[in-house]
């Protein structure tokens, strides 16, 4: 076991210092669990995007390492804390999950790197957490059930039931559509999470409420769950459903293979979709078809975004990695090709930016995706700004 | 007060306690006859599930593959006895314990490995997909019908399993007296191997109903296994009937619980602070009633009889 | 003659049946008193419900006068009752000199002591191997308790059962599967050992019960139906019908 | 007894490389593997005190991680008060008072749930003791204020007068003591009368009883002590991690504790120390080869519980013992 170790050592300190002229990237995300299915969609756009750029930023070659944080916040940290002090990467992006970036974002801060959030995005990184060295490529966690709000405003939506599960990004949701949402709430049902997959009493309390509509936060394997339980229940004409992050291009594949009908026409709101008229978005979407067959989910383009984003800054240096203060002028531009079409940052480096109402649909081939129906929201900032002292 | 309402959760908390049952009933025979704890058997849940499903696509048609993947899952049950569980029969507990937890990495590492991480959504046929409307009012969805026939069915075949035939003669006499079934000149190790094969074949069988609700995906053996555990403690590891009426209790508690908590906590205190106490209590429920029953019966509702 | 232990109207039942069915019972200070009795008499019953293994349907236990019915067997055996066990019941993965050691310890109140190593502590360790050494197994006081015959673990029983210090001792059957120079060996310390302690002996050796005993009683399906000297048992007509199976 | 003097042999030859190695990766530029060292000797701690119990004991807790957790948050909960304010009587910073609140409230946990659990025996006990961690990880979960599952940020570490526990070699330094400490104090507790109580329960309960012990009370305080042993741990822990979550207090955390105790090898002093050491290499060797090092894993594990009855200290005191 002695032994072991020593070589552990004289291995890394072999492959330790790093040799100039490549940029390091460390992407964190979930690669194990269930989940993996998230962090395989996200590798396949990294992948893409580093592929297109020819495998350099500017005079720096890419070398990219992935790291899984296991669905877990304490393993996220572990393998964040290898990237940074071990690999001595000059980027850390990923994070799907607000836990395991909450839990990681101190590790990268504090050896003053680059942390830029692909997915994760919960209040306290928008407000008091944020960070001159924090970029996202993605949202805040409140926006977009906010933007879901006014769309239940504006189809004149009198009542509301909400189900969402028991968790911090749930409760985020659920405050989220409250703020913009005018009409009555009939009430709330916070589920366990994420052991909790049998949604029968819940609909049933939300059936029995008499509620105009039923919102509904449901990511991953429970969002599947829950709108198969919902047709079951025969609830569609009497209780329309309004989802934010529960259907996506990763469950449709599999709603189409179980010819689950009745999420067709179903509603959502995102800040991107791939039916976005910009070069970039249809570059991405075309190019990703052809090499994964497959749509890519939104979870995808916010780390492909993230790649050029963070190319942006190492392009704005000429590869000077040392020159933090160049590329985050840079970053805070926001001077890249996005696939959801040009933003800008606010002072908290959290996007401003639309968000869409999207509904799923046949595409010419019969392949499930979605499309846009119309903007919500132009150019819109998180509530959380105000509190970023930046 | 809504009766309907009530009604209504009352039957979902039969059929999520029915569900939990199926995969109880598996482990306190194993455990009752075998003496083996088995925490893997929420895998073997998992991976009827995924047989299940996958069969379901492949034939499109969901009932016809569950009768083709019970043997399958049975198999799969026999194998695990043979090449794993067989082996730790004779060590105590605590090895039960960690050869079952290893077990679980094993086999949610290969279900990853060959079915991916995506999991896999099984459509129903359409009588099964749809509404019943028991009386005025009263509309359940079929398939939840479907699950609560099954539980039923099958509750009924174990106790006539083991309580009328010769295998379940057998059972109750191995589960009080190896040596002298060994006498009897009948093979202990093939009927043991049986015996785990069913407790497989019924975990199967509770992987299989629920992927219609929810999918088939990596973990979620892990999440059941630990209710079930908590199930058959409370009924009184062994017992088929303590498992049966612990089932039910533990349904019923975790759906009512889920349903009228929140209501419940407003008598007593503001509506928000009830809100938001209502979900933490009731995720804690089932282990706070465990507790409470192990605190006054230390063995469980229905402990089995000593074995002099 | 004063009673050490009263016993009255003792009732356990298992399922309908009584194993022990109204037994009243006066063990006096200082005596051997031996319980014979057939296979199934509700014997071990009996023992098991004095040192609070089974805790009695009805009647009552009086230790010293104090009632003990209720009470745990960890009380009872702090109020001085010590039991040896039919089935070799020891610590086996213990050296014999700490099993001996643990018993000599009972005798200190509590044993919430924490600090000092319990095999260095001089006045335990050296009861222990006298008390070991009062049934010659001192020779074997390090040994592992496992390695030893099954002889020398009924006497390492015997030899924790005195350590206690208890008043009463509860000897159930230390005879039983001993060989017959070792039953002699046992029966001999018996003798030494009577009139030091009070005993209940309850064994199946006849002989040795003869032998040994102050007074017999005498157990059949659950009911004590004599008690006497040897000499009054061997002549009681009822004992000769329904146990020693004459007339 | 020879194995003796080769198990005191390898204790201290490994406890000496635990000592030198660490600092040496620190200095030649692998700051990272002294982090993994350091999560290693924190999670020994944990483990030998759950060896008190489980290895010494009979008493297979399944629910150790609790202690963990809520040794974590003892340090994280008065931290967070300090920096945003709240809750004044136990806002601190203060190192002795975070250790002080870890101990308590674990023991106090240990003494409710195990004057419960400990009235039930064998597959019982495990099961009970690893509902009451799930009810902690459900609680911990629920309190929105200091997280929930989002878990919960500790922006200052502890503060011990004569230590910067900011400095990763302290830090280390101090784990390492307090883990020595932890082995030295199991190791008298379980030598003594009361150890000796104990080790007689595990092997035969009803002959204790016999003897006049009330061996629930024993246990119980075998118990507590075990369990604020673990809070001391997670205190640890969470002035290394700067992080606490409730995932920290899961069953399977749990499972993995109880699998360094008989990986190293119960009932011995060093053991829980070579299983943790044992257990995080592994993890982190086999997962930096392939995302389904589980398997491998789970097979180590499986052919452990199977093969070698005793574990690594079993096998290497009685390997070495032939000529």
């Amino acid at each position: 076991m002695k032994r072991l170790l020593i070589s552990a050592a004289i291995a890394a300190l072999i492959t330790a210092p790093a040799f100039a002229a490549e940029v390091k990237i460390g992407f964190v995300t979930t690669l194990t669990t269930g989940a993996a299915v998230i962090g395989k969609d996200i590798q396949k756009a990294v992948n893409l995007a580093v592929e297109q750029m020819g495998g350099k930023m500017g005079p720096l070659d890419i070398n990219l390492i992935y790291a899984d944080d296991g669905f877990k916040p304490e393993t996220g940290k572990q393998a964040t804390d290898k990237l940074v002090k071990q690999d001595k990467v000059d980027f850390v992006a990923g994070y799907i999950w607000s836990n395991v970036l909450l839990a990681s974002r101190k590790s990268v801060l504090d050896a003053g790197k680059f942390l830029i959030t692909a997915n994760a995005g919960p209040g306290p990184i928008a407000g008091k957490l944020c960070n001159k060295n924090l970029f996202s490529s993605s949202w805040q966690n409140d926006e977009t059930p906010m933007a879901m709000g006014e769309v239940l405003n504006q189809n004149g939506v009198k009542s509301l039931y909400i189900i969402a599960p028991n968790y911090a990004a749930g409760k985020g949701m659920v405050a989220g559509v409250k703020r913009t949402f005018k009409g009555e709430i009939k009430g709330t049902d916070m589920t366990t999470w994420p052991t909790q997959l049998d949604f029968s009493a819940e609909l049933a309390k939300a059936k029995a409420s008499g509620a105009d509509g039923l919102f509904v936060f449901y990511p991953g394997k429970a969002g599947g769950a829950f709108m198969k339980q919902y047709q079951q229940a025969g609830l569609k004409d009497s209780l329309p459903l309004y989802t934010v992050f529960t259907v996506d291009a990763l469950s449709l594949p599999k709603f189409q293979a179980a010819n689950f009908t009745d999420v067709l026409g179903s509603q959502f709101t995102q800040q991107w979709d791939p039916t976005l008229d910009n070069p970039q978005n249809k570059r991405f979407v075309s190019e990703f078809r052809a090499k994964y067959g497959s749509y890519p989910s939104f979870y995808a383009a916010q780390a492909y975004d993230a790649m050029f984003l963070i190319r942006s800054a190492v392009e704005a240096v000429n590869g000077d990695l040392t020159n933090m203060d160049g590329m985050r002028t840079a970053m805070e531009s926001a001077n890249y090709p996005s696939v959801r079409g040009k933003y800008t940052y606010g002072n908290n480096h959290m996007p401003i930016q639309n968000y869409y109402l999207r509904q799923v649909v046949k595409d010419s081939d019969g392949n499930w995706t979605t499309k846009v129906v119309k903007t919500v929201f132009k150019n819109h900032q998180d509530s959380y700004a105000k509190d970023c002292s930046l | 007060m809504d009766y309907t309402l009530l009604f209504v959760q009352t039957l979902n908390g039969l059929q999520l306690g029915l569900l939990l049952f199926l995969v109880a009933s598996g482990l306190t025979l194993v455990f009752g006859i075998l003496n083996f704890v088995n925490l893997a058997h929420g895998s073997i849940y998992m991976i009827g599930a995924f047989i299940g499903a996958s069969l379901t696509l492949w034939l499109g048609n969901f009932l016809i593959a569950v009768v083709i993947a019970l043997p399958i899952i049975g198999l799969v049950g026999y194998a695990i006895e043979k090449f794993v569980a067989r082996r730790l029969y004779e060590k105590d507990h605590l090895d039960h314990v960690l050869g079952t937890f290893g077990l679980i990495l094993v086999l949610d590492t290969l279900a990853h490995l060959i079915w991916g991480p995506e999991g896999i959504s099984v459509p129903l046929p359409g009588w099964l997909d749809g509404q019943v409307e028991l009386f005025a009012g009263v509309v359940v969805p079929t398939y939840r019908l479907l699950i609560i026939t099954a539980g039923l069915s099958v509750a009924g075949g174990l106790v006539w399993l083991v309580n009328y035939t010769r295998l379940g003669m057998l059972i109750r006499a191995g589960a009080s007296n190896r040596t002298m079934v060994s006498a009897l000149g009948i093979d202990i190790q093939l009927l043991f191997a049986l015996v785990f094969a069913l407790g497989a074949m019924l975990a199967g069988l509770a992987g299989m109903l629920i992927t219609p609700i929810t999918e088939a995906s990596i973990g979620m053996g892990g999440q059941i296994i630990i209710t079930a555990f908590v199930v058959i403690i409370i009924g009184g590891i062994g017992s088929m009937k303590g498992a049966f009426i612990a089932a039910i209790l533990v349904g019923m508690i975790d759906t009512l619980g889920r349903a009228y908590l929140a209501d419940i906590f407003a008598l007593v205190m503001s509506p928000s602070a009830a809100e938001t106490s209502a979900p933490s209590v009731s995720s804690m429920l089932i282990y706070i009633l465990m507790a409470a029953i192990l605190a006054v019966r230390p063995q469980g509702l229905f402990p089995p009889k000593a074995r002099p | 003659m004063s009673a050490l232990l009263q016993i009255n109207a003792l009732v356990k039942t298992f399922g309908g049946v009584a194993a022990t069915d109204k037994v009243d019972l006066a063990v006096t200070k200082g005596e051997l008193h031996a319980i014979i009795g057939p296979n199934g008499a509700g014997k071990t019953t009996l023992i098991s419900q004095l040192s609070g293994t089974l805790i009695p349907d009805s009647g009552t236990i009086l230790l010293n006068g104090k009632n003990i019915t209720k009470k745990p067997a960890y009380t009872r055996a702090r109020l001085g009752i010590a039991r040896s066990y039919q089935i070799t019941s020891l610590v086996m993965e213990m050296t014999v000199r700490q099993n001996v050691a643990l018993a000599v310890q009972s005798k200190e109140g509590h044993a919430f002591r924490f600090i000092r190593a319990a095999d260095k502590i001089a006045h335990l360790q050296n009861a222990a191997l006298e008390a070991l050494r009062d049934v010659g197994l001192d020779v074997r006081a390090d040994d592992l308790t496992t390695e030893l015959s099954h002889g020398e673990h009924r006497l390492l029983e015997i030899a924790i059962a005195l350590a206690t210090g208890a008043e009463l001792l509860l000897l159930d059957e230390p005879m039983a599967g001993l060989g017959p120079e070792e039953s002699a060996k046992m029966v001999t310390f018996l003798k030494e050992l009577k009139g030091t302690r009070t005993i209940l002996l309850i064994e199946h050796d006849m002989d040795a019960v003869f032998a040994l005993a102050d007074r017999i009683s005498v157990l059949v399906y659950g009911r004590i139906i004599a008690t006497g000297t040897p000499t009054e048992i061997r002549a009681d007509a009822s004992v000769r019908h329904a146990y020693l199976g004459e007339g | 007894m020879k194995s003796m003097s080769r198990t005191s042999w390898i204790t201290l030859a490994g406890m000496a490389a635990l000592l030198i190695l660490p600092p040496l990766f620190l200095w030649s530029g692998n700051e990272f593997y002294l982090q993994l060292a350091t999560r290693l000797v924190i999670l020994a701690i944990a483990a030998v005190s759950l060896n008190l119990v489980l290895g010494y004991g009979g008493l297979v807790s399944f629910g150790h991680a609790a202690y963990i957790g809520i040794g974590a948050y003892a340090v994280g909960i008065p931290a967070y008060h300090e920096t945003y304010g709240g809750f004044d009587s136990i806002a601190s910073y203060d190192g002795l008072f975070h250790v002080a609140l870890a101990v308590g409230i674990s023991a106090l946990f240990a003494l409710v749930t195990g004057a419960i659990s400990l009235r039930t025996k064998g597959v019982y006990f495990i099961m009970i003791t690893m509902a009451f961690g799930q009810m902690a990880y459900y609680l911990f979960f629920s309190i929105n204020e200091y997280g929930g599952d989002d878990g919960l940020v500790i922006d200052v570490r502890s503060e011990v007068p004569g230590l910067n526990l900011d400095n990763p070699l302290q830090l280390y330094l101090l784990s390492y003591v307090a883990l020595v400490a932890a082995m030295l104090i199991v190791r008298t507790i379980i030598n003594s009368r009361f150890g000796m109580v104990i080790k007689g329960a595990k092997g035969n309960n009803d002959r204790l009883v016999g003897l006049g012990y009330n061996t629930y009370l024993y246990r119980l305080a075998a118990y507590v002590i075990s369990g604020a042993m673990a809070g001391f741990a997670g205190a640890l822990l969470g002035n290394f991690t700067t992080f606490i979550s409730p995932e920290m207090m899961g069953w399977t955390r749990s499972g993995e504790l109880m699998f360094m105790v008989i990986l190293g090898g119960a009932a011995t002093t060093f053991g829980p120390v070579l299983g943790a050491v044992i257990f995080i290499l592994l993890e982190e060797i086999l997962s930096s080869y392939t995302i389904f090092w589980q398997l491998p894993f789970g097979l180590i594990l499986i052919g452990v519980v199977l093969f070698a009855r005793g574990g690594l200290m079993g096998f290497l005191t009685t390997k070495w013992r032939k000529p």
